[in-house]
C-alpha cells in the first residue's frame, strides 16, 4: 500500500533476537551491580523467548509459544529468589556491588 | 478482523481507507468521552460528597458548577512548572503520564454500546462496515487490563520515587505494594469469569451475560464480583484504601511534589481509572450494555434507537458504581496499612482462589456428568478443610512472628 | 506494514537494551528494560502469540520489573554506579570482543539456519485467521495440557521452591534448638 | 592341593592387619604379638611352599583361581612360578625380621598394621597373575609405603614420601592405561573380555606397533618403580627419609616390583616389543649403573650412599632381563634376592649406626671399628656381598648377568663393568672413612652390636653365604621358568638366542 | 480452528512410574504443611521425614528397576520423560545422593540450631529438580528441572544466615547460574530452530533423517555450542567453572554436599542424555570441542586444587578435574559408530553415582570439622586430627583415598570404568591425560591427609558428630570400601545400562 512490500521474515527476528541476547550477555560481562546483571540476564531470557516465538511461528507449531510461557514462569521464579538473596544479604549490610563482595577470594 | 486495533495488528492485508476512519473516529469518541466523563466524574464527586456532608459543593462555574472542573484544570495549566532540586528529571516528567495513558488504554477495550438483541451480538454497521462499538476487542481481552493496570503502577512508583523526598517515596511503596498484592485477587475473581463465559474476549463476555439470569454476578456466585470490587478499590487507591495519599502520614503521598500540569495529571488519571474500573464492572459481571432481561422478557427504553440503547444502558449501569464510589468515600474510614496487607492476603486471595477451585469442581463434575450435589457438597468439605488448615497456619505464623520477631 | 511494527519495535528493544547496559543508575536501567520488554511484547503480537503479549507485559513488566524497583528503592541501592572506573583492566574491551564476536556468531548461525524452518505441525491460529477470538488461547492451552503437561506440573514445584526459599531467607530462628 | 596357600600368604597379614588395627590403643604389646605370630605364619608359609615348590617345574604352581569382577572378566587369579618363587620366599622372611628387629619410635600399633597391609599388598603383587589385580596390589601398596614413610621417617619425610607417592602414581597411570587397552585389544583375539595374564600372553596376537605402545605404558610404571634413569630421583629422597625398617622393605622387595613386572607384565606379555625396545632400556640401565655409582662415590649421607647403590644394582637386573638370554635373566632373578638381602642389611646396619649416633653423615663417623669391631665385622661381610665378592651371593647374580648379557649386548656389558669396579670403589670408600681410623669423641661411645641385632643379621649374612657358595637350589628352580618364558619369547618374535654352550 | 474445549484429552498417566517424584513431592509438602501448620518439631526430626522421603523414593526406584526387567525403554507423560534403565539409574543416585546430604544437614542445623523444615524441604526439592532432570526426555521439562534444582541450590547456599560468605556465596551463584540458564536455553531455542522439536527422540530422528542437509547445521551447531556452554557452567568445566571455587566454599558445608552430589550428577546425567542420545548423529562435531575441555578441566582442575588452602575450596577444584573424568565419559560415548560407546554412558554413570557417595562422605566430615559456625574448613583445621579422632580421620582417609581413585575403593572403580570406557574407543592420549590429572589431584588428597595425620595440631578442637552426620559418613565409607572390593555389587546394574 506504501509502495514498501519489504515483509520482514522470521530471519529478521532472529538476528533481532541474537543482537538483543548478546546485548544481554554483555552486559552481565560489564555491570558489577547485582540488580543490573540480573536485568541483563532477563534480557537474555527475553531473547530466547522472540527466538521461541519466531521459530515457533515459522514452523507453524504452537509448541514455541508455550515453551514461552514456560520460560517466563521460570523467570519470574528467578527474580523471587534472587532478589529475596540480595535482600537477605542488605540486611546484613549495606550497598550491593558485585566487586565490594570480597570475603570470598582464593 | 477483530483484534487489538480493531483491524488486522500488524496490517498485514489491503488497508482501506473506510476502516481506517472508523478506528480513527472511533479513538476520537472514546478519547472525548474519556475527558468528558472524567471531568463530570470530578464534579460529581465533589457535589455527592458535599451532600452528604450536608454542604453545597461547586456551584459557581457553569450551571450547577458542572464546570469546575474544568476552571481547575485551566488555573492548574497556567501554573508554574516546579521539579524539585533533588528529583530525576526525566523519571519526575515523564511519570504523571505513566500513569494517565494507561488510564485511557483501558477504556478502550470496553464495549461501549451496540445491539445485543437476538444473535447480533452487539455488532453494528457504520459506513457500510460491520464493526463493535468498542475501540478494541482484543482476543486476550481482561487480559488487557490486567496488563494496563500492572503498568499503572510505575507512574506512581516512579513519581514517588524520583521526587527525591522521603515522603512521596514512602507514599509510592505503599502504592505499589497495594497495587500489586491485590492484583492477584483482581486476577483470581477473574479467572471466575472467564470460566464461565469461556472466552478472554469483552465482547464475548458481555454476549454470554443475555439476561440477568446469565449475569456473571450470579453465575458465578456473587464471591468473584465482591472480590473484584474490593480489590478494585483497592487499585484504584480510593477510600477506605487510599493510604497511598494518606495526608496524615505521608503529608500528600506520592505527588506531594508534584504541581501544576503534571499534578492535574495524576488528578484526572485517579479519576478516570474510577470511570474504567465502574464500566469494567459493569461489563464482566453486570451484562454492559446489554439491556436488563428477565429470561425473554427486555426492558426497552423508549424513543431510543436499538443502536444506542447499550450505550445508554452501560452508562445508567456504570453511574450506580460511580455513586458506590463516592458513598464509600464519605462514609468508611481509612484501613490501617497491616490490616491492608493482611485482607489483602489472608481473605481476598484464598477465598477467591477457593472459589475458583469451586466452580471449577462443579464445571467438571458437569463435564463429567457427576451427580451435582456429591460434588458441591466434596467440594465444599475441602474447602471447610483448607479454611481450618489456614486458619491454624495463620494462628501459628502469628505465635511464631511473636517469637521470633518480625522480618524488617 | 508489518515491516513498520517491527521497525518501531526493535528500536523500542535495541534501545531499551542498550539502556540497561549503559545507563548508570538502576532505576534507569530498570525503566530500559521495561521499553525492551514492551517491545518484545509487541513483536510478539505481530507474530500472533497475543496470549503471550499480555502476559509478557503482566508477568515482566507488572511483576518482574515492579520488584526490581522496589528492592532499588526500598534498600537505597540507587546509588549510581560509576561506570568510569573499570573493574578488571580491559574487561570491559574483552566484553566488547566478546559481544560483538556472539553477535558475529549468532547472527550468522541463525541467518543462515533459518531457510530451513520448517512447516509442521496445525498451524498457529491467530485472531486474524479465524472467526473464534480464543482460538490462540485454546491452541496454546491444549498444547500446554498435553504435550507439557509434565512441565505445567514441574513449574509448581518450580514455584514451591521460590516460595519456601524465601521463607527460609526471611525466617530468623532465635531459639536455638527447640523453641 | 586342598590349602590355598598363595591367598593364605596374601590374606595372612591382612588379616593381622585388621586385628591388629581393632585392638585397644594401649595395648601396643599386644598388637605386636599380633603382627608378629601373622607375619612369621606367613613366612613359615612362604617357605613351606618353597619346600613344595616341584624343582623343574617350568609352569605356575599352587594356581587358585576365583571370579571376582565377572563383569569385567577380572578374576582373583594366584600362581607361583621359579621367577616369582624367591621373591615370595623374600618377602615372606624380610617382613617378620623387620617386624622382630626395628621398633619404630613412635605410634607401634599403627606402624606395625601398616606394615602388615604392606606385606600382603607386596605378596599379592609377586602372585597376580591377573593385570587387573596386580594393578590393585601394585597401588595399594603405596598407601602403606606413605604412611610408613611420613609418618615414621625423619626431617624431610612428609616431602619424600609426597614424592614417592606422585612418582609412583604418575607411573601407574600409564599403566592402567595399559592394561585396559591390553584387555580391548586382546579381546579380539580371545573372544572375550579378560585380563587374564596367561590368556593374554598365550592368546593374543597385537599388531607390532600396538604391542609397542602397549609396552611403553606398562615399562614406564615399573621403571619409576624399578627405578630406572632418569625416573629415580624419587629414591634417594624415599629410602634417606624412611625410618629403617622403611628403607628395608623399599629396598628388599618394593623395587623388585618393578624388576619383576617388566619380567612377567614386559616380556612376557609384549615379546616383540621387548626385543624392540631392548637397546633403549640396555642403555638406561648401563647410565643407571654407571650414573648410581658415580653419584653414590659423592653422597655425604651413608644411607643415600647406599641408596644410589640400589639404582645402581637394580640397573643390573634390568640389564639382564633385557639381554634376554636364559642365563641373563637368571641372573637378574636371582640378582633381584640378593638385592634384596644384602641391600637390605645395608640399610638395616645404617639404621643402626644412625640410633647410636643419630647422624648419618660420613665424616661424622670415624673409627667405628676400633669400638664396635663386631659390628664392623657384619658391615663387611655385607658390604662386599653387595660389591659382588666372590663367594658371596652378590656375586652369583652379577656374574651370571654379565656373562649371559656378553652374547646380545656386549658393549653395554662393557660399560656396566665399570659399575662394579665403581662399586667396590664407593662402598670401600665409604666403609673406609666410617670405620677406619681414629674414633672421633662422640664415636668413642658407639656401642657394640647387641644381641637382638646379630641375630637378625645372622639370618641375613647366613643367606647370603650359602646363596654364595651354593647357588645350585636356586638356580634350578628358576631356570625352567625363565627358559620357558624366553621359548615364549622367541616363538612371539622373530628374536634368537644366540647358542651359547650350555652348563654353567 | 476449531479446538473446543471438550474435544480435548490429555496424556495418560502411569503414576507408578513417576512414584519416585511423587514420593519426593509429597515429602515437600508434608514438610511445608508441618512448618506451617505446627509449632517447632523436636531436635532433628524434620530430618528423619527428609531422610525417610528419599529413601522412600529410592526404594520405589528400585521396584521399578526391578519391574522393568529386561523391558524395552518408554516415555511417560506425552513423552515428557523416559523410562528406562539409565533413566532409573540416575534417578536411584540423585535419590541416594539426597537421602545421605539430608543425613549431614540434618546433624548440621541441629548444631547451628537452625532445625526447621525449610531446608529440608529445598533439599527434597532439589532433588525433585534433578530427577526430573535425569529423566527427562524433552529439553524444556529439563530446563525446568534444571531450574528447580538451580533455585532450590541458590536459595540454600544462601541459606546460612551468621555467615556473610554465605549470602555472598549465594548471589554469585545465582547471578552466574541465571547467565547459564540463559545460554541453555537460548541453545534449545536454536536446536528447535534447526530440528523443529524439543524432544530427545524426535530431534534424534530428525538429525538422521539430514544428515546431509547443510543448511541446518549453522543454527545447529550454533545450538549445540549453547547448550554446552550452559552445561559447562552447570557442571563446572573450564573455563566455565570460575564460579565453583567460591560457592563451594560459602555454601554450608552440607549444602556443598549436595552440590557435589546431587547437583553434578543431574547435570551430568542430563548433558550425556543430550548429546549422546539427541545430537549423536552430530557427535563428529562436538566431540573435539568435548574433548579440548576434558582435557582442559582435568588438567586446570588439578592444578588449581592443589595451590588452595581451603578444603572446600580444594573439594571445589577436585570436582572440577572429577567432572573432567565424566567428561572422557562423555567423549567414549560419543564414538557412536563403535560398539563400546555404551561402555561410556555406563561408566559416567558409575563415576557419578560413586562420586556423589564420596563428595557426600568426605564433606559430611568437613561439616563436622568446621565445628560450630561452620568456619573452621581451612587446611590447618585438621591438624593432628588423627590424634584427636582417629575414626573420623581415618574415614576422611578412605574417602580422600577413593577420590584419588587408589585400588579397593569405589574411586578406583569409577576410574578404571572411564579408562576402559575411553580405551575401548581407541582414546588413549586421553586416557593418559586423565590419569595424569588423576596423580596431580592425588596430591591434593595427600595434602589433606598429611594434615591429618602428619602434621601436629591444635588437638582439643571439639569435633564432635550427632549420630546422624555419623551414620551418613560411615554408610559412605561403608559403601566405599564394599563397592571397592566387590566392584559387581554396582558394576551387575550399570552394565544393563
Amino acid at each position: 500500500m506504501f509502495g514498501l512490500v519489504v515483509v520482514p521474515t522470521p530471519t529478521w527476528y532472529l538476528v533481532l533476537s541474537a543482537v538483543l541476547f548478546s546485548i544481554g550477555a554483555v552486559g552481565v560481562l560489564v555491570r558489577r551491580n547485582p540488580l543490573v546483571m540480573f536485568m541483563c540476564i532477563e534480557l537474555m531470557l527475553n531473547a530466547v523467548n522472540l527466538t521461541f516465538v519466531t521459530v515457533g511461528r515459522a514452523m507453524s507449531d504452537i509448541n514455541g509459544q508455550a515453551i514461552v510461557f514456560f520460560v517466563m514462569v521460570v523467570a519470574a521464579a528467578e527474580v523471587v529468589v534472587g532478589l529475596g538473596i540480595i535482600v537477605s544479604i542488605m540486611r546484613r549490610r549495606s550497598g550491593v556491588n558485585v566487586d565490594d563482595l570480597t570475603e570470598l577470594k582464593g | 478482523m477483530i483484534s487489538l486495533l480493531a483491524v488486522d495488528p500488524v496490517l498485514n492485508g489491503d488497508l482501506l481507507w473506510t476502516p481506517l476512519l472508523i478506528v480513527v473516529l472511533k479513538v476520537l469518541v472514546v478519547f472525548v468521552t474519556g475527558l468528558v466523563a472524567t471531568m463530570l466524574m470530578v464534579w460529581f464527586e465533589r457535589k455527592v460528597v458535599a451532600g452528604m456532608g450536608n454542604r453545597i459543593g461547586p456551584n459557581k462555574a457553569g450551571p450547577f458548577g458542572l464546570l469546575q472542573t474544568l476552571a481547575d484544570g485551566i488555573k492548574l495549566f497556567f501554573k508554574e512548572d516546579l521539579v524539585p532540586d533533588r528529583a530525576d528529571p526525566f523519571v519526575f516528567k515523564i511519570a504523571p503520564f505513566l500513569s494517565f495513558v494507561p488510564a485511557f488504554l483501558s477504556f478502550s477495550i470496553i464495549p461501549l454500546g451496540g445491539d445485543f438483541r437476538g444473535d447480533k451480538g452487539g455488532l453494528v454497521t457504520w459506513f457500510g462496515h460491520t464493526t463493535r462499538v468498542q475501540l478494541a476487542d482484543p482476543s486476550i481481552g481482561v487480559l488487557f487490563t490486567l496488563a494496563i493496570s500492572a503498568i499503572a503502577v510505575y507512574g506512581i512508583m516512579l513519581a514517588g520515587w524520583s521526587s527525591g523526598s522521603k515522603y512521596p517515596l514512602l507514599g509510592s511503596v505503599r502504592a505499589s505494594a497495594q497495587m500489586v498484592s491485590y492484583e492477584a485477587a483482581l486476577g483470581l475473581s477473574l479467572a471466575a469469569v472467564i470460566l464461565v463465559s469461556k472466552t478472554l474476549s469483552t465482547s464475548g463476555i458481555v454476549i454470554a451475560q443475555s439476561s440477568i439470569g446469565n449475569w456473571n454476578v450470579i453465575a458465578t456466585g456473587i464471591v468473584p464480583f465482591f472480590i473484584f470490587f474490593i480489590a478494585a478499590t483497592a487499585e484504584l487507591n480510593r477510600p477506605p484504601f487510599d493510604l497511598v495519599e494518606a495526608e496524615q502520614e505521608l503529608v500528600g503521598g506520592f505527588n506531594t511534589e508534584y504541581s501544576s500540569i503534571r499534578f492535574s495529571l495524576f488528578y484526572l488519571a485517579e479519576f478516570m481509572n474510577t470511570v474504567t474500573m465502574s464500566a469494567l464492572m459493569v461489563t464482566l459481571f453486570f451484562g454492559g450494555p446489554q439491556p436488563i432481561s428477565f429470561g425473554s422478557t427486555v426492558l426497552d427504553i423508549p424513543l431510543i434507537p436499538n443502536g444506542l440503547e447499550g450505550s445508554v444502558w452501560l452508562f445508567l449501569k456504570t453511574l450506580v458504581f460511580l455513586y458506590t464510589y463516592v458513598w464509600l468515600r464519605a462514609t468508611l474510614p481509612r484501613f490501617r496499612y497491616d490490616q491492608l496487607m493482611d485482607f489483602g492476603w489472608k481473605v481476598l486471595i484464598p477465598s477467591s482462589l477457593g472459589w475458583f477451585m469451586l466452580l471449577a469442581a462443579q464445571r467438571l463434575g458437569r463435564n463429567e456428568g457427576w451427580n451435582t450435589i456429591v460434588v458441591t457438597g466434596a467440594s465444599v468439605l475441602v474447602l471447610v478443610v483448607c479454611y481450618a488448615l489456614l486458619q491454624r497456619s495463620f494462628a501459628v505464623s502469628s505465635k511464631q512472628r511473636e517469637a521470633e520477631g518480625s522480618m524488617f | 506494514m508489518e515491516l513498520f511494527v517491527f521497525v518501531c519495535a526493535s528500536v523500542m528493544v535495541l534501545v531499551g537494551a542498550l539502556g540497561v547496559i549503559v545507563r548508570k543508575h538502576p532505576v534507569h536501567a530498570a525503566l530500559s528494560l521495561v521499553l525492551t520488554l514492551f517491545g518484545i511484547a509487541v513483536l510478539f503480537v505481530a507474530q500472533s502469540a497475543e496470549f503471550l503479549a499480555a502476559v509478557q507485559v503482566i508477568v515482566y513488566a507488572g511483576a518482574i520489573v515492579i520488584l526490581f524497583l522496589f528492592v532499588i528503592m526500598l534498600l537505597g541501592v540507587d546509588k549510581a554506579e560509576n561506570l568510569q572506573i573499570e573493574p578488571l583492566t580491559g574487561q570491559r574491551w574483552i566484553a566488547g570482543v566478546v559481544g560483538l564476536g556472539m553477535v558475529g556468531l549468532l547472527t550468522t548461525a541463525v541467518v543462515s539456519g533459518s531457510d530451513v524452518l520448517r512447516l509442521r505441525g496445525l498451524g498457529i491460529a491467530s485472531s486474524v485467521a479465524g472467526e473464534n477470538a480464543d482460538a490462540n488461547i485454546q491452541q496454546l492451552a491444549n498444547s500446554i495440557f498435553s504435550d507439557y503437561v509434565f512441565a505445567f506440573e514441574v513449574t509448581s514445584v518450580l514455584l514451591v521452591v521460590a516460595v519456601v526459599g524465601t521463607v527460609l531467607l526471611a525466617r530468623r530462628r532465635t531459639g536455638k534448638g527447640i523453641a | 592341593m586342598s590349602i590355598p596357600i598363595l591367598t593364605l600368604l596374601v590374606l595372612v597379614p591382612l588379616a593381622g592387619a585388621i586385628v591388629a588395627s581393632l585392638l585397644a590403643k594401649s595395648s601396643e604389646s599386644m598388637a605386636k604379638n599380633v603382627a608378629l605370630v601373622s607375619s612369621i605364619a606367613t613366612g613359615l608359609l612362604s617357605v613351606w611352599m618353597l619346600i613344595k615348590f616341584p624343582t623343574g617345574s617350568a609352569g605356575f604352581e599352587f594356581v587358585s583361581k576365583h571370579a571376582w569382577v565377572s563383569e569385567w572378566g577380572i578374576s582373583w587369579h594366584l600362581g607361583v612360578d621359579g621367577i616369582s618363587l624367591f621373591l615370595v620366599v623374600l618377602t615372606g622372611i624380610l617382613f617378620p625380621l623387620v617386624i622382630v628387629g626395628i621398633d619404630p619410635h613412635h605410634d607401634h600399633k599403627q606402624y606395625l598394621v601398616w606394615m602388615l597391609v604392606l606385606e600382603s599388598g607386596v605378596m599379592g603383587s609377586f602372585l597376580s597373575l591377573d593385570l587387573f589385580l596386580f594393578f590393585v596390589f601394585f597401588e595399594i601398596v603405596l598407601v602403606p609405603m606413605y604412611f610408613l614413610i611420613g609418618k615414621w621417617g625423619y626431617d624431610q619425610r612428609v616431602y619424600a614420601a609426597t614424592k614417592f607417592f606422585i612418582y609412583t602414581m604418575a607411573g601407574s597411570a600409564f599403566m592402567l592405561v595399559g592394561i585396559v587397552a591390553t584387555a580391548f585389544l586382546a579381546r579380539r583375539d580371545i573372544g572375550h573380555l579378560s585380563f587374564d595374564l596367561i590368556e593374554i600372553a598365550e592368546k593374543s596376537n597385537f599388531a607390532a606397533g600396538t604391542g609397542r605402545w602397549l609396552f611403553v605404558g606398562f615399562v614406564i610404571a615399573f621403571a619409576v618403580k624399578v627405578p630406572l634413569f632418569p625416573l629415580h630421583t624419587w629414591l634417594p629422597d624415599a629410602h634417606t627419609q624412611a625410618p629403617t625398617g622403611g628403607s628395608v622393605i623399599l629396598a628388599g622387595v618394593l623395587l623388585k616390583m618393578g624388576t619383576y613386572g617388566m619380567l612377567r607384565f614386559g616380556v612376557y606379555l609384549f615379546p616383540e616389543a621387548a626385543v624392540w625396545a631392548k637397546p633403549v632400556l640396555l642403555t638406561l640401565a648401563v647410565i643407571g649403573i654407571i650414573y648410581g655409582a658415580i653419584a653414590a662415590t659423592m653422597q655425604k649421607d651413608l644411607k643415600r650412599l647406599v641408596a644410589y647403590s640400589s639404582v645402581a644394582h637394580l640397573g643390573f637386573i634390568v640389564l639382564g632381563t633385557f639381554a634376554l638370554t636364559n642365563q641373563a635373566i637368571t641372573g637378574g632373578v636371582m640378582q633381584m634376592v640378593n638385592h634384596g638381602i644384602s641391600t637390605g642389611a645395608l640399610f638395616l646396619m645404617v639404621g643402626m649406626i644412625y640410633e647410636r649416633r643419630h647422624t648419618r653423615v660420613i665424616a661424622e663417623l670415624k673409627g667405628i671399628q676400633a669400638v664396635a669391631p663386631i659390628f664392623a665385622g657384619f658391615f663387611t661381610l655385607i658390604m662386599l656381598s653387595s660389591i659382588g665378592l666372590p663367594g658371596l651371593n652378590g656375586f652369583v647374580g652379577e656374574f651370571l648377568v654379565l656373562i649371559g648379557s656378553f652374547a646380545t649386548a656386549r658393549w653395554w656389558v662393557v660399560a656396566a663393568t665399570t659399575g662394579v669396579i665403581l662399586a667396590a670403589l664407593y662402598l670401600l670408600w665409604a666403609y673406609q672413612r666410617v670405620f677406619h681410623g681414629e674414633p672421633e669423641e662422640a664415636n668413642k661411645s658407639f656401642a657394640e652390636i647387641t644381641k637382638r641385632e646379630a641375630m637378625l643379621l645372622s639370618v641375613f649374612v647366613a643367606a647370603i653365604v650359602f646363596t654364595g657358595v651354593y647357588p645350585k637350589p636356586m638356580l634350578n628352580r628358576i631356570e625352567p621358568s625363565v627358559k620357558s618364558l624366553l621359548e615364549h619369547v622367541e616363538s612371539h618374535s622373530n628374536y634368537k638366542q644366540p647358542e651359547i654352550k650350555a652348563g654353567e | 480452528m476449531m479446538l473446543a474445549a471438550n474435544m480435548f484429552v490429555g496424556p495418560a498417566i502411569d503414576w507408578f512410574k513417576i512414584s519416585p517424584l511423587l514420593v519426593m513431592l509429597g515429602g515437600v509438602l508434608l514438610l511445608i504443611l508441618a512448618g506451617s501448620l505446627t509449632p517447632q518439631w523436636k531436635q532433628g526430626t524434620y530430618g528423619v521425614v527428609g531422610a525417610l522421603t528419599a529413601a522412600g523414593s529410592a526404594v520405589c526406584t528400585a521396584m521399578l528397576w526391578r519391574d522393568l526387567g529386561e523391558g524395552n525403554p518408554s516415555s511417560l507423560l506425552a513423552n515428557a520423560l523416559s523410562f528406562s534403565k539409565f533413566s532409573l539409574f540416575a534417578t536411584f543416585s540423585v535419590a541416594v545422593a539426597t537421602l545421605l546430604a539430608i543425613l549431614v544437614t540434618s546433624g548440621f542445623l541441629v548444631r547451628e540450631g537452625e532445625d526447621g523444615p525449610e531446608v529440608f524441604a529445598l533439599i527434597l526439592s532439589a532433588a525433585i529438580g534433578g530427577m526430573v532432570m535425569v529423566q527427562a526426555n524433552d529439553l524444556i521439562v529439563m530446563f525446568l528441572g534444571l531450574e528447580t534444582l538451580s533455585l532450590a541450590f541458590y536459595l540454600l547456599t544462601a541459606s546460612s544466615r551468621w555467615r556473610s560468605a554465605s549470602g555472598e556465596a549465594g548471589l554469585k551463584y545465582f547471578v552466574l547460574g541465571g547467565f547459564a540458564s540463559a545460554f541453555f536455553l537460548y541453545g534449545v531455542a536454536l536446536v528447535f530452530g534447526a530440528t523443529g522439536s524439543t524432544n530427545v527422540e524426535k530431534i534424534a530422528a530428525s538429525l538422521s533423517k539430514d544428515t546431509v542437509l547443510g543448511g541446518s547445521s549453522a543454527m545447529l551447531l550454533a545450538g549445540i555450542a549453547l547448550l554446552l556452554v550452559g552445561f559447562g557452567f552447570k557442571v563446572s568445566l573450564v573455563p566455565f567453572h570460575t564460579w565453583t571455587a567460591d560457592v563451594y566454599q560459602g555454601a554450608p558445608t552440607p549444602v556443598t554436599a549436595l552440590m557435589g552430589s546431587v547437583g553434578k550428577t543431574a547435570a551430568f546425567v542430563a548433558l550425556i542424555r543430550v548429546f549422546t542420545v539427541a545430537l549423536s548423529s552430530r557427535s563428529d562435531d562436538w566431540r573435539p570441542v568435548v574433548v579440548m575441555l576434558a582435557v582442559l578441566t582435568l588438567v586446570i582442575g588439578s592444578v588449581l586444587a592443589v595451590v588452595q588452602t581451603d578444603v572446600k575450596r580444594m573439594l571445589a577444584y577436585s570436582s572440577i578435574s572429577h567432572a573432567g573424568f565424566i567428561l572422557v565419559g562423555l567423549v567414549a560415548a560419543g564414538h557412536s559408530a563403535s560398539a563400546d560407546a555404551g561402555l561410556g554412558t555406563s561408566g559416567a554413570l558409575s563415576y557419578l553415582f560413586i562420586y556423589s557417595i564420596l563428595v557426600v562422605g568426605t564433606l559430611g566430615i568437613v561439616s563436622v570439622v568446621a565445628g560450630k559456625g561452620d568456619n573452621e574448613t581451612s587446611l590447618s583445621a585438621f591438624k593432628g586430627l588423627g590424634k584427636s579422632n582417629p575414626v573420623l580421620a581415618m574415614g576422611m582417609t578412605v574417602l580422600l583415598l577413593a577420590q584419588a581413585g587408589v585400588p579397593l575403593t569405589s574411586g578406583f572403580v569409577a576410574k578404571f570404568g572411564i579408562i576402559r570406557a575411553a580405551v575401548s574407543t581407541e582414546s588413549y592420549a586421553l586416557a593418559v591425560v586423565a590419569m595424569l590429572a588423576a596423580v596431580i589431584a592425588a596430591f591434593l588428597y595427600l595434602r589433606i591427609m598429611v594434615s591429618m595425620w602428619l602434621s601436629e595440631g591444635a588437638a582439643s578442637r571439639d569435633v564432635a558428630a550427632t549420630f546422624s552426620v555419623k551414620a551418613s559418613i560411615a554408610l559412605c565409607v561403608g559403601a566405599t570400601l564394599a563397592l571397592g572390593f566387590f566392584p559387581s555389587l554396582l558394576l551387575q546394574f550399570t552394565n544393563q545400562l
